[in-house]
């Protein structure tokens, strides 16, 4: 059952990531490329190097036949699909299985019934986590005021047939409510001939909260804590860090209670991430999705618990048990993880791919770098603009975020454009440095700021 | 395919296309030089310019498939493209428009599709590569002698792998 | 009481990896050289460097009052002694310990008996464990014929004052002992002035087996599986591997037992290394001695049960507790390591120090190179010759020796002599790849035969 | 200690004198120039040519220590000696002949072993270096007028640091 050679493939840092995290365990390594990524430190450091197609992605690593192919072609047992790409298509998975082929992740009814989202939730709810509270028909203010009452202010109330806001208003207050409903459910049959309304908790103040979770496919699930990844933009995450240190310990108990029961009553096989809104003002998490693939964001994880999660992926999967109890996984320190990419933040983040004349990432105590990048690497237009994962270790968040603004002084990368200034802006950022952070601080807050700092 | 006749491109020559764009105000870029395609584009969400149907025809499998085409569990080697033979003065070559097994004939038993000295048309089909049980049949793209058939009946080849050589015709 | 900065004390490849264990924890590294390891690996990726004296180790590595000093005025509260120099130097742990420097080993009053021969026996025999069976005084023939026959023959018959092989003979056989005796007792008296006689069970056929332990300081131990480390010359290892194919599993289970219960006896703390001679011929273990350090073959048995060691002992230096159980640290796979040396195999081993023109180790799967070289690093002639160490890990060890053998083939170090070739002809001999071997078998056998073997 | 005078051994010299020896049937080779020390053998069990007392002499500690000499936990930076400020030219200096704590006097109060201006022979006690409250003495080498006093009182100085510079003598 252990695998003995396995195809990765995805690119850039992750591929890097998965076939040393094989070689490790003595899984010898393929590495299927598209032409653009012969060069790449996956292919270089592979066991063997295949070029799949040309540089498009359709035509190399988002073809799932192609890629079983080349598998069954190069001798291998078992498949890495990294991140992005096809690592959430069940029909990946569902090729491997049929052809014997070990596909690195849960298996694919999985992956299929938690990338329906109504499905998610019906799994969710079935198991006890909690989801966004809200209403079924609200018909008119009196009723709306009783609801909003059980549900506490602000909510948000909705078209059932809505889409593009219109047909929904929030509500502070039982005046909000007398003043917006007969307005918006009038909205809402002239735009969608449907007056029908509901009504939600509306979150004001979010931060994104996801606990790292595995399973042996059999039940046992144990969890590697959680991860607060509140900055984003345009819902692409930018900092990550474990553990949510602006979370009390009763909360998070309950956080990891209910990501462990969602996914064991799936007899969830392989790494997972279940991600929850945290509502901060009410001190309560709501279900959002569960990522079936190993995250951009596992290193953080990994630097707190002291487990190699994309190893622990391939003994998984190699069939060896789980034997970790979760008693034996405590979280210690703290750790922080930020994107590197090659984009302008002072011109729309546009990207910039080109050759890196040079390579000098920051070194010493704490500082892990993630990347497949090295001087005179040439970084193609083709794909995302992602080249290296800075990941900082401390024993607290303070210690982390001022070893963090340091390591990225010391960062230099010659050759491209990259996001540095706004990550160096972030990292000594206030509201960085004392966690006052929420979902929506990068776009309201923190791209503004930096964008009036440069002057 | 690409053939030999293309003038390569050359890491190079994407970094200044690349160069290029960056000086400019250009929102897209699209360059296409045979089978090679670069798109830049300042907008993140953009997906690339609609594809080209230049390649291979996705023609479906002939009735009967060729025999099974998963090779033996083999050593790992050095990958074939970047360590293959040089193609001689002259000629032109005919590459794999994809990874995939390269078959010869378009079922067990029957004829090869070309042969060594054989004249071949721009549209002659001359080989199979199958994905997965889907079998397209490759079009020579130029016409002259086929001088060498390179790749073996069978074996997997990547991208780009050179399979026949080909003497232009003049 | 989590340590925050450490000094690491040693230097080469052990260096290195102290230093990067440490970062990865978010340990601050401090690197203690001499001047002529100023350019070393461990010196460029610490977070300090400081020299500390002439190239000579007795000015540098091997003064404990300076290397204490360092550790204070540089605000360290941990020092790692790593292998070899003083790591097990009782007095180090102590002057440590009276500076409030957490020493990354066992307790100074630990390292003191086991480093003291005769109190580690009588530590060992009180816990249980196994010595090499012997008699105390025998008076003549009969009565040495009587013994030998309890212990089962080959026996050795040696004189109590003894040394440098007079008085004392190998006997197969009770004619042996009656044609011996005499002559052997009149000789120790004419040597000695002393005929009293004593008799010991003779190993004819030994491996060298070792046990990997950790302990909590409480009482709490765990093992990581065992080494053979049978490839010797002159008591130094140059093959070692993990598991001990060699050996059957009921006596694998003795071995583990007693290792743990002799260090269980001491409530040791930290990393140690239980070594025995294994008597192939009658199936039995018996005591050598402790080693209350991490030792140079530590990564097989990271290889195969998936810890970093060296991480735990500063996870347990720091006071973190050892959740550990025996059952969550299976032995998977097979792991060898060799040590490559700047030495010359044709010509008695000598040392062959210089300037490494190309550095051009193999890489694949199930290939780690431990090293603190790169190209163009001097080797000091300073030191010990080893420039880095192989470890090679695969599912059998049958798949793991011919990955071994790929991988010394592929092998390239320019600028210096190395023992490369004599480790390329013993990965390849039909002894090594049966595992036909015991502690005389590289002198006995293998030298002369890799001697022949280059004609 | 070593002086500004003395040539000093680089590491390509080093080099080739592993070369030379390599060359040689010589069974042991023993380099001494001024500090440095080079011991080179084909016996692995050598264990090197008996110590040479020439270093710091290792006087005691005098009867009142300075200060307890260990300084806070200051935030890690890079090594001195490799940064340090370049000797101007014509000058000689003073470096520490291994690591420990400078001190300027033989106990805290007391007047300074020397001053900026001072006269000094080769015999002249000029700093301490404390090790573990062991206290060395460290000896001009040198003659001449002390120009500056490089290392500051109290503080941590490694190996061949550079703490005294001496106009010579002429």
């Amino acid at each position: 059952m252990a695998i003995s050679r396995v195809l990765s493939v995805n690119r850039g840092e992750i591929a890097a990531r998965v076939v040393h995290a094989a070689q490790a365990l003595g899984i010898e390594a393929v590495q299927a490329v598209s032409v653009a990524d012969r060069d790449s430190m996956a292919a270089r450091d592979a066991d063997r190097t295949v070029v799949l197609g040309p540089a498009q992605s359709r035509l190399s690593y988002l073809d799932p036949k192609l890629l079983v192919h080349t598998a069954l072609a190069t001798g291998c047992d078992a498949l890495h699909p990294g991140y992005g790409f096809l690592s959430e298509r069940a029909a990946l998975a569902e090729l491997c299985a049929e052809h014997g082929i070990t596909f690195i992740g849960p298996r694919a009814e999985t992956i299929a019934a938690l990338g329906d989202k109504l499905e998610a939730k019906a799994i969710a709810r079935a198991a006890g986590v909690p989801l966004v509270p809200g209403t079924d028909r609200i018909n008119d203010v009196a009723m709306a005021q009783a609801a909003a009452e059980e549900l506490g202010y602000p909510v948000l109330i909705k078209a059932s047939a809505g889409g593009g806001g219109r047909g929904m208003f929030i509500a502070r207050s039982p005046e909000d409510i007398a003043a917006g409903f007969d307005k918006a459910s009038n909205e809402a049959r002239e735009a969608f001939g449907d007056d029908t309304m509901y009504m939600e908790t509306y979150v004001e103040n979010a931060r994104h909260v996801e606990v790292q979770v595995f399973g042996d496919g059999k039940g046992h699930v144990v969890h590697f804590g959680e991860r607060d990844c509140s900055i984003q933009r345009r819902y692409q995450k930018v900092f990550e860090e474990s553990p949510c240190a602006a979370m009390p310990d009763a909360l998070r108990s309950q956080l990891h209670t209910a990501a462990t029961a969602l996914v064991a009553s799936l007899n969830y096989q392989n790494a997972g991430t279940v991600e929850f809104l945290y509502d901060v003002d009410r001190q309560a998490i709501y279900f959002i999705e569960v990522n079936a693939r190993i995250q951009v964001e596992h290193p953080v994880s990994e630097q707190v618990t002291g487990f190699d999660l994309v190893q622990l992926q391939f003994r998984i999967a190699g069939g060896e048990p789980l034997l970790l109890t979760q008693a034996q996984i405590p979280v210690r320190g703290h750790a922080i993880e930020c994107r590197l990419n090659a984009e302008d933040p002072y011109h729309d983040f546009r990207p910039s791919p080109g050759r890196i004349t040079h390579w000098g990432p920051p070194r010493g105590a704490g500082v892990r770098l993630d990347s497949h990048c090295y001087d005179g690497y040439l970084v193609p237009p083709f794909y995302d603009s992602m080249i290296g994962k800075l990941i900082i270790t401390a024993a607290t968040r303070e210690a982390c975020v001022e070893r963090l603004a340091e390591a990225l002084d010391r960062c230099e990368i010659g050759g491209l454009t990259t996001n540095l200034p706004l990550l160096r802006y972030i990292a000594r950022h206030p509201d960085f440095m004392h966690n006052h952070l929420n979902t929506r601080w990068l776009e309201k807050t923190g791209l503004p700021a930096f964008g009036a700092h440069q002057e | 395919m690409s053939t030999g006749k293309q003038t390569p491109v050359k890491a190079g020559d994407i970094e200044s296309l690349i160069e290029i764009f960056k000086q400019s105000d250009w929102d897209e870029m699209h360059v296409q030089v045979g089978d090679f395609e670069l798109f830049l584009s300042n907008d993140p969400q953009a997906t690339g310019p609609a594809r080209a149907s230049a390649a291979a025809p996705a023609a479906l499998a002939p009735a009967a498939a060729p025999a099974a085409a998963t090779p033996a569990a083999a050593k790992p080697a050095a990958a074939a493209p970047t360590g293959e033979a040089p193609v001689p003065d002259g000629m032109l070559v005919i590459r794999a428009p994809n990874l995939g097994t390269f078959y010869r004939a378009p079922k067990p038993g029957a004829p090869a599709y070309v042969e060594v000295g054989q004249v071949i048309e721009p549209d002659t089909e001359v080989c199979l590569i199958e994905v997965m049980k889907l079998f397209a049949p490759v079009r020579a793209g130029i016409a002259g002698t086929v001088r060498e058939i390179r790749a073996r009946d069978g074996q997997m080849v990547e991208f780009d792998q050179v399979l026949i050589i080909v003497e232009p015709a003049d």
